[in-house]
């Protein structure tokens, strides 16, 4: 019988390696998986490659996990952010390394990775800096760039709710990049606030079909952000 | 370029209900951060458009009252939102799909510098020791019908942001199509910054004098 | 007001021009939006490409539409189905012309060209005689060959039920196509069993966003490829 | 070759049977149309397979009862098929990201040709009258992690279908993994056909005779 349940997020993230990529969802604290990312702190994997549009806010989550010093590199389009105190002194000691890539192209290239497209054309970036190092071409008399898929060992994601087949559905804007990284990373592992018996979710309505998912961990009433942030959370 | 900012021309409310004015109604639209945000106020009588949020939401309603809201529903400046009747949710390679593949009508940016021929910079500002940041504003004019940028027209240093050629790090070349300013309404043409409009109580001299390239008088 | 609701399928279908490229949603039966081509036939519209992934069965929709000898293209991956005897005869009378294309690199081409991706690399053909005439290139050792983007000029699709915004919903199987059609193309018309309030669909739920939809039909009791061929229909 | 076709080894329904023991328990598979359905019936106890079929269902259950199902709700073949928990529905690209991306196991196909090299025939037998239809089998046989054939050993004039290199128009260019045939399971080895099991009542010499290339013995 098919069951991606796991018990705890300790078990969920045991065997995250040295040197992984992963990709962590969320789009500021809408979708982040604190509890997931938490554990990646105790578990200690380190020189990892980080995916998200942001680098976390405070001293939690994924902002956390970059300050214990195990993120060599980021790739993102936005690593600053009104919260974000920590991403900035490991980048500027030359740390943590950073891949700005823009955000449509950023999402475009999980979803390729995901998709099995080795690498796409796109407008977005012709002209300007982020240009640099990519091959330009002309389509029907446009400028495009070649931009490649990416994919990772590992996605950790927040969902609103799963089946034991990995079938997850979210809330609201916290979909963010979870469905394109469970597509494009080798294990991907989900945290919902409930999981469900195999048939309650509307076969219509899923979002992230359970063949994209290793892994789900039940984590009721997860940490906001910003709550901890108010609360003056530094983690561990 | 004097370095008081004297009070003439529109405020910041008056510049996003000018834009909201230009608008068509059933109009597809991406708002930037900062005054962008601020058009969505002031959708004329009649008219209805649909808000796109590029973190994943079409049909994005106005902030909740203070303190309310949720955590995840956020627009793209991480700020709390509502949702009105017909929204829909999706994830960012189809919110990035509706940008690129040309299917919003308008999207409003701020700007750093904007170029005589419709050249924007808008993320970076080169400095060495900053951390650079792009979020989606290459994806958004790269691929949404039309760009509108609203802006002051000069820097609070009183530079002006029109300019002849960007010296700031570009956003994407000869995108815009028009800028709303404290100052006027100024359209990119083929042949540089036409004038569209001078704010109330301002004259094509005060503008041309702030503006750092030849603006082209209405006909 | 946003109102896409339109009165009928005639007035839905009004404004297609010759020489149009139209896709028309559904894979055999499922999802084929029968009323609107059968509109379509009436019209009188010709010289069309269409893109659809069969080519119909018995003398009704889309079959129909070929045997009136308004389709002087074919874009599709299986156009033998059981029930398909129109179109082998304009085929070998060269009347009707044939692009045949991988299914899933059909699918990606339309996904592309609504994307706003040009081109893209796939592995799927490498090797085959439907390699020939495609450019080929080696990215981290594995072969691919470049697919353009597809775009059309109308897209006709069936789904269960739509709101005044053109948001859709589908039912089943018949989603196949119609997502991705409806991102791909200029206008995008659609009938439906149900229009319903704007506001009733679950934003969480939505398959097609109303912003690619330009017309919504509601059509009650839409007829079943398969009913009408053993009715011994033929249209008009 | 001879050209009638004896009534030894296994029958359509045992050839699925066969190939069913040999998908590992929770695989998520797509089954092409003929042989390979039937496969569907025999799921060996204490298992549970996915399977997916590409025009947009994960959890394919069973046929309906003659005559029942709904017509918007079949499979790959068009043919009327139910849902089991669990399962979902997606639009056609998404459908094709989960075979082209390598996220199903296991791909079960029928084949006119398979070469020593593993080279796939399935799509067209190259006369030149014939319309040309592919499918999604190139799909399948680029992204599938492993490809099975089940199919007879030869062809209903009795040429084999096992061959050095294939004389058809190619599907895929050395996808295939397995073939199971009335007579055999046969790998595709570094080395060529390599015999894994005779099917009962079967010998090697009989299988070598109806196959077109070296069939390497069980060591």
């Amino acid at each position: 019988m098919i069951n991606k349940q796991i018990a705890g997020t300790a078990e969920a993230v045991a065997d995250v390696f040295d040197g992984a990529t992963i990709m962590i969802g969320g789009f500021g604290e809408a979708g982040s998986p604190i509890e997931l990312i938490h554990a990646l702190i105790d578990q200690g994997a380190t020189n990892l490659t980080v995916v998200n549009n942001n680098t976390g806010g405070g001293e939690v989550g994924l902002a956390a996990l970059i300050k214990a010093g195990r993120v060599s590199k980021m790739i993102c389009s936005f690593p600053r952010t009104a919260n974000s105190t920590v991403f900035p002194k490991l980048y500027h000691s030359g740390a943590t390394k950073l891949e700005l890539v823009p955000q449509g192209t950023l999402a475009e290239r999980i979803r390729a990775g995901g998709a099995g497209i080795p690498a796409f054309y796109t407008a977005t970036s012709v002209g300007t800096p982020l240009e640099e190092g990519k091959e330009r071409r002309t389509i029907d008399g446009r400028d495009y760039v070649l931009e490649y898929g990416l994919t990772g060992d590992f996605a950790l994601i927040r969902g609103r709710m799963a089946d034991r087949y990995g079938n997850v559905l979210y809330n609201k804007t916290a979909r963010n990049f979870s469905p394109v990284m469970a597509m494009a990373c080798k294990t991907t592992i989900v945290q919902v606030e409930d999981v469900v018996d195999g048939g309650e979710l509307d076969p219509e309505a899923v979002v992230t079909p359970g063949i994209f998912v290793n892994r789900v961990v039940e984590q009721k009433n997860p940490a906001y952000e910003s709550v901890l942030i108010a609360d003056g959370v530094s983690y561990p | 370029m004097s370095n008081n900012q004297e009070a003439v021309g529109r405020t910041r409310d008056e510049m996003a209900e000018r834009v909201a004015l230009d608008i068509p109604d059933g109009s597809y639209v991406n708002l930037g951060i900062g005054i962008p945000e601020l058009i969505a106020k002031y959708v004329p009588a009649g008219r209805e458009f649909i808000y796109h949020t590029e973190n994943g939401l079409l049909g994005m309603g106005p902030p909740p009252e203070e303190g309310g809201g949720e955590p995840e529903l956020i627009n793209a400046g991480k700020r709390r939102v509502t949702v009105v009747p017909g929204a829909s949710y999706f994830h960012h390679a189809d919110s990035f799909a509706m940008i690129r593949g040309g299917h919003l009508d308008l999207c409003v940016l701020g700007a750093l510098q904007v170029a005589q021929n419709g050249d924007l910079a808008n993320w970076s500002t080169g400095q060495p020791d900053a951390i650079p940041a792009v979020g989606g504003a290459m994806d958004l004019v790269a691929g949404v019908k039309q760009i509108f940028v609203v802006t002051q027209h000069c820097t609070k240093q009183g530079e002006p942001k029109l300019v002849e050629a960007c010296t700031y790090p570009l956003t994407g070349l000869g995108v815009v199509n028009r800028v709303y300013t404290d100052l006027a309404v100024i359209e990119i043409s083929e042949r540089g910054f036409q004038l569209v409009e001078l704010s109330p109580g301002v004259d094509f001299d005060y503008v041309q004098a702030r503006t750092g390239a030849p603006l082209l008088a209405i006909e």
